[in-house]
């Protein structure tokens, strides 16, 4: 075991996936000798090789594309949107190709590749640099979409993606990439995919939540626990599939759910747990199913990021006006 | 044969196009010998015969209603055939959406591809063909495909190439730009081949852009590129050859702007009067690349034409019996819409389709 | 008052509204000579010029930066995509930007514009060419997304969507272009944006849908309605904003709702209707919000079409079985 | 004066760049003499000497942890004050977001910038400036913004142009392509200018295009372009003045490659040691444009140099009150966040906030 936190932990996967698979390459703008603009692939050049880590052309469409012939052609690309704002370039290609080369084809042919996408606010960043786009590849069938909220899921979850037969899109909470340690073996694992995961077991409330606000979740539990209140963590984990069974054993046991992403609120990953509920747990519901998520607002610049972000504050407000309802 | 020499003397920016024969068949150089055998010959235009046959044939099943909309090749079969001559087994084909006569030669059935324009996705699963890409329908999105085929190729020291289409108008896209730039810089054997049929859907070439002609956007990435005359066979094939053997010697990717035109009509719903004038569909037609090359072999007595009315006939039996095989492919089924989603169906597909079934039960299999 | 079907209806919209605002522009592929492949704007360049109503280039992130380009100086542009599946190249001009621009430069240029598509399938149309996009613009806060699913309706939201100061997804039922035919005023009338329509009113359940997906509720309704069956249809009209309140008021008197969308279900238009009805309505219901919609598959070719289109008798089921809860 | 024979003695493809000044600052061609009037070069060399002064302690409090981020300008200085100098009122600025100088000549007050890289979008509100969209976060996405106000000033028949900016890695995005073309196929007049600073963040061009430079992109959609070194003014602005010319000719777009060097960071979080070496950026210093144009004005004596400090240091207490002004603005409110989204706030929005704002009151204001 060594103490790893999420940058290490995926630099660490991708350097024993790039050992293990021949197939794999991993590239995108400035991976290569800059090592990523958040030093996610440092090293891995030297150790593998600029026919296997490079550095591609500033062109997003370009990089989700040619990934997808690599696919195609038995490799195993591991791509790296910059940031999650410049994904939408790419989105022609995910939506209409990589979500659907499979389902095309009958089979015959199909698109095993990962896009890692930094995501989220909290950093202080330009525009465009702290967006929350997983509900845009929920609602796009053909892809499966994972959110790490630890150093130890992060590695376990890459690697999980990187083996897996279909496209996966890896959103890494870009706030919590050197917020937490942890110790994370350094052999190989995977942590299947779809699966999510509880974190603290209550029996009061279900709260739902995944990538950085894991830990502001944690974090309003806390205070929660000081108050008397017993309250249920999952960590969604995959944003699709969703874990129906996790979701629905907890909130038939609790009665009460609070759902928290920082997303924009319409058509938001929250609205599909609503759902979820809806359809699984309906009767045992003995509060509103409630959600806690971005404004339908762009994410402001820094100064203004402090009146859109959820505090754990916020969190146990919803979670004890829950409890109480 | 074209070689180095041919490619600086048709510089894009010149607007030279290179080609071989004239409109009635006869070599434009006196003494000029093509590089391909009688045999080839004839064997290239029983192809050429064989796809327009097949699709007048496929226009009038559309007619029939017994396909939903299919896109003619009608004028534009001698790049197609051209490419089926030059490409191997072992490269890749990135179609856009018109090369019938190309699929062909990669070993798609005729069965698949009506089965694909009745609205099957059965249709491009390819059974006997190896490296090629189902069609295509976002424009020009394809071309960076075959730029990451292109990569692979190298990156597994494969001695193959990419064979990437796109249309005039797809030429305007992103990705056309990304696609040549990432094969240039990766330096990928991609052959890309720009089919300008004059038009996108009813916009003409000069509403497309503004350049003197496509090859010429080749410069832009350091590209070799040529202007051929697409409806010259030979012309079309020297170029092909070339553009490949460059790509084995690792000389990288190569622009090919296939100059040609749309007969028939952009797909089965479309009415071309709109847009276009009869003279020019009239001054296209004295270029159509089947008269242009039957001239040519009649001149040369390389095949007794005569025996041509039986050798349609012929097709059109074959292509009649594929298209029966594609009306008798199995129904499509609930599970097909499914099946092919991912690798193995996830519990929350199976929930969907478990739903489904479910009320199909309830309501005694009424949709 | 004229007949009309909803094609004419937008011609006539848009030549109205070229009439009365010089600023407005109208263009995209093949909108011109040919009058759009499902000939919506027939005959308008010919009225009113080629500098007025014209073809671009094959590029739709071009037509959309450009018409962002033109908006900010002033104009008015009404651009087409020739089908759902080609707004995809466009996406990031259309989230980074279009609907951004006021916001960001705060309010000092704004992106007064309409972007056309139709969409949806059941037309037995190639890949591509059926796809329902609503819930990926709901989600982008900046846009108005609009769908209507009458001629009339069509006509009034159009001219509303041209006059309002921002950015409007205008999302048209290709299916029913043709297929309903209704008496429509010829002068020139808006439908505010942002509200729904009770179509047609009733005690029991709720039904809520929109577009093309109407015609078919109200056939199941007739079937209910022979049953003995009370059912309210809502016409969401709005996809963002979503109209609250007659949503409310409705399910808060029949308490029971079905939502019925034909696009694929995770993170899917109807997810946040069921949000919205447990954010407004949770104490009034008596059964499950429900929701039929599109798999999460890609939408089958025309072959597989039947499996996947939602038919009046799997509403009216829904229906029967929501009332009978 | 650059002209149209100039233009064809630099043809792109000659990979020829047009430079007037020499490294030290002397007229590269015997007996040349800038077609700027003396003052007008004065004025040009205390703008650029502004634009650096503001660049550098702008670097020097984002160090102090009083602004988030920036992108320093650091030797490219000369093509923001050239082009300040030729666009007019009427002209429309569209930036990328590393043409400082550019903007402050288009009416952007230092405050609201330092505001804007504080983290307050008020800082793009840009109060005074006419004609000047906000900085483009996402690569050569501006560029077709570009095309499209093009099209509206032909369309209200107005004269003016637009100067479009895209760094040598925002040439590779599809947006570049899709700019270009529209742009030559309008007709509009849109002056495109390239900074290629050699680098897009760690990447160098070398891996951004196999092109022999940028400018031969313009052959692809038939818009004149020239190859500049955008570390000569007079160059610059020769270039800038006759591409505007043409233009309100009627002559559409013009593309403009201006060979730079970015010599500080890409942005302060960014650390260049990392990917180029020390010679290179030697070799960059030596053609710095400021030590250029001031080798020009001391050769030729146009300024008292030795007031230079006492200029910095005015120029330093305005920057330091425009920064104080930035701090001084009123604390980002919540109403910030939604009063903007749309011409009206819409009830949703209004909804939204009220929840917020009701748990502030219940929590007593605490977030
Ligand atoms: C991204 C995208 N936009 C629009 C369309 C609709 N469309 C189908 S074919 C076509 C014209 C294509 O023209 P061209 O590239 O010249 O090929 P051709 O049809 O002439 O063979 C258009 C606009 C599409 N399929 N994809
Ligand atoms: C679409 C998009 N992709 C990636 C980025 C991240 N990014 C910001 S600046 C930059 C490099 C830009 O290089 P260049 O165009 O040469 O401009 P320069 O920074 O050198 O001025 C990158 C990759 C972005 N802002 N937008
Ligand atoms: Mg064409
Ligand atoms: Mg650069």
């Amino acid at each position: 075991m060594k103490v790893m936190n999420m940058v290490n932990a995926i630099n660490d996967a991708l350097d024993l996936m790039l050992t293990a698979d021949p197939g794999v390459v991993v590239y995108g703008e400035d991976v290569g000798v800059e090592g990523g603009v958040f030093r996610v692939t440092e090293g891995l050049q030297l150790k593998h090789g600029v026919q296997r880590v490079f550095d591609s052309p500033l062109a997003e469409s370009g990089i989700a594309g040619t990934a997808l012939g690599m696919a195609v052609a038995g490799m195993k690309p591991v791509i790296e949107m910059q940031f999650d704002g410049f994904v939408y370039p790419a989105m022609n290609q995910i939506l209409s190709h990589i979500a659907r080369f499979r389902n095309r084809t009958r089979g015959k042919f199909s698109a095993p590749l990962v896009i890692r996408i930094p995501y989220g606010g909290g950093i202080n960043a330009l525009e465009h640099h702290s967006e929350s786009p997983e509900a845009y590849f929920g609602h796009t069938p053909g892809l499966k979409v994972v959110i790490p909220s630890t150093p130890y899921d992060a590695k376990g979850l890459l690697i999980a993606a990187i083996e897996d037969p279909d496209p996966v899109i890896y959103l890494e909470p870009k706030r919590i990439y050197r917020a937490i340690k942890q110790e994370v073996p350094e052999e190989k694992y995977s942590i299947p995919l779809g699966k999510a995961k509880v974190l603290n077991s209550g029996e009061q409330l279900t709260l739902i939540a995944y990538g950085a606000m894991i830990r502001e979740a944690q974090k309003a539990i806390a205070m929660a626990k000081q108050n008397g209140f017993s309250v249920e963590l999952i960590d969604l984990r995959s944003i699709w599939p969703i874990d129906r069974d996790t979701v629905r054993e907890s909130v038939r046991k609790t009665g009460r759910v609070l759902i928290v992403t920082e997303a924009p609120q319409s058509y938001g990953p929250a609205a599909e747990l609503m759902a979820v509920i809806n359809e699984e747990a309906f009767l045992n519901l003995e509060a509103p199913p409630t959600r806690l998520t971005g404004f339908d607002t762009v994410i402001p610049l820094p100064l203004g990021e402090k009146h859109y972000l959820i505090t754990p504050q916020r969190i146990y407000h919803e979670i004890d006006k829950l409890i109480r309802y | 044969m074209f070689n180095q020499d041919s490619l600086d003397k048709h510089r894009a920016l010149d607007n030279r196009m290179f080609q071989l024969l004239s409109e009635d068949g006869k070599p434009l150089e006196k003494g000029w010998k093509p590089s391909l055998s009688n045999e080839e010959i004839v064997q290239a235009y029983k192809d050429l015969l064989f796809e327009r046959t097949a699709d007048l044939m496929a226009v009038s099943y559309q007619r029939q209603g017994r396909m939903f909309t299919y896109p003619p090749n009608l004028g534009q079969e001698a790049i197609h055939i051209a490419t089926g001559m030059v490409i191997k087994e072992e490269d890749w084909l990135v179609p856009a959406f018109r090369e019938l006569g190309a699929w062909l030669a990669k070993g798609v059935s005729l069965r698949e591809i009506f089965l694909y324009f009745k609205g099957n996705e059965e249709g491009s699963h390819f059974t006997q063909a190896n490296r090629m890409l189902p069609v295509s329908v976002p424009i020009a999105s394809q071309l960076v495909h075959a730029a990451g085929l292109g990569y692979a190729m190298n990156y597994n020291s494969e001695k193959a190439a990419v064979f990437a289409f796109v249309g005039d108008g797809g030429t305007s896209e992103g990705d056309f730009h990304e696609a040549l730039n990432f094969a240039a810089v990766w330096n990928v054997p991609v052959i890309f081949v720009v089919q300008n049929n004059q038009f996108a859907i009813s916009v003409p070439m000069s509403m497309q852009t503004k350049s003197v002609n496509i090859a010429v956007k080749g410069l832009a990435y350091n590209v070799p590129s040529v202007l051929v005359d697409g409806n010259d066979l030979f012309a079309m094939h020297e170029v092909l050859s070339f553009a490949r053997a460059q790509a084995m010697e690792g000389k990288g990717p190569f622009l090919i702007e296939a100059r040609t035109f749309r007969m028939g009509a952009h797909t089965t719903s479309d009415d071309p009067t709109r847009y276009r004038t009869r003279e020019e569909e009239e001054h296209w037609a004295a270029k159509d690349p089947l008269k242009r090359l039957k001239s040519f072999i009649e001149a040369n007595n390389l095949f007794d034409l005569s025996q041509e009315d039986e050798l349609v006939a012929e097709y059109k039996k074959q292509i009649d019996s594929s298209f029966e095989a594609a009306e008798q492919h199995p129904e499509y089924k609930l599970d097909d819409v499914f099946a092919y989603m991912y690798s193995d169906m996830p519990d929350e597909l199976k929930r969907q389709k478990n739903i489904y079934e479910n009320y199909l039960n309830q309501s005694g299999g009424a949709k």
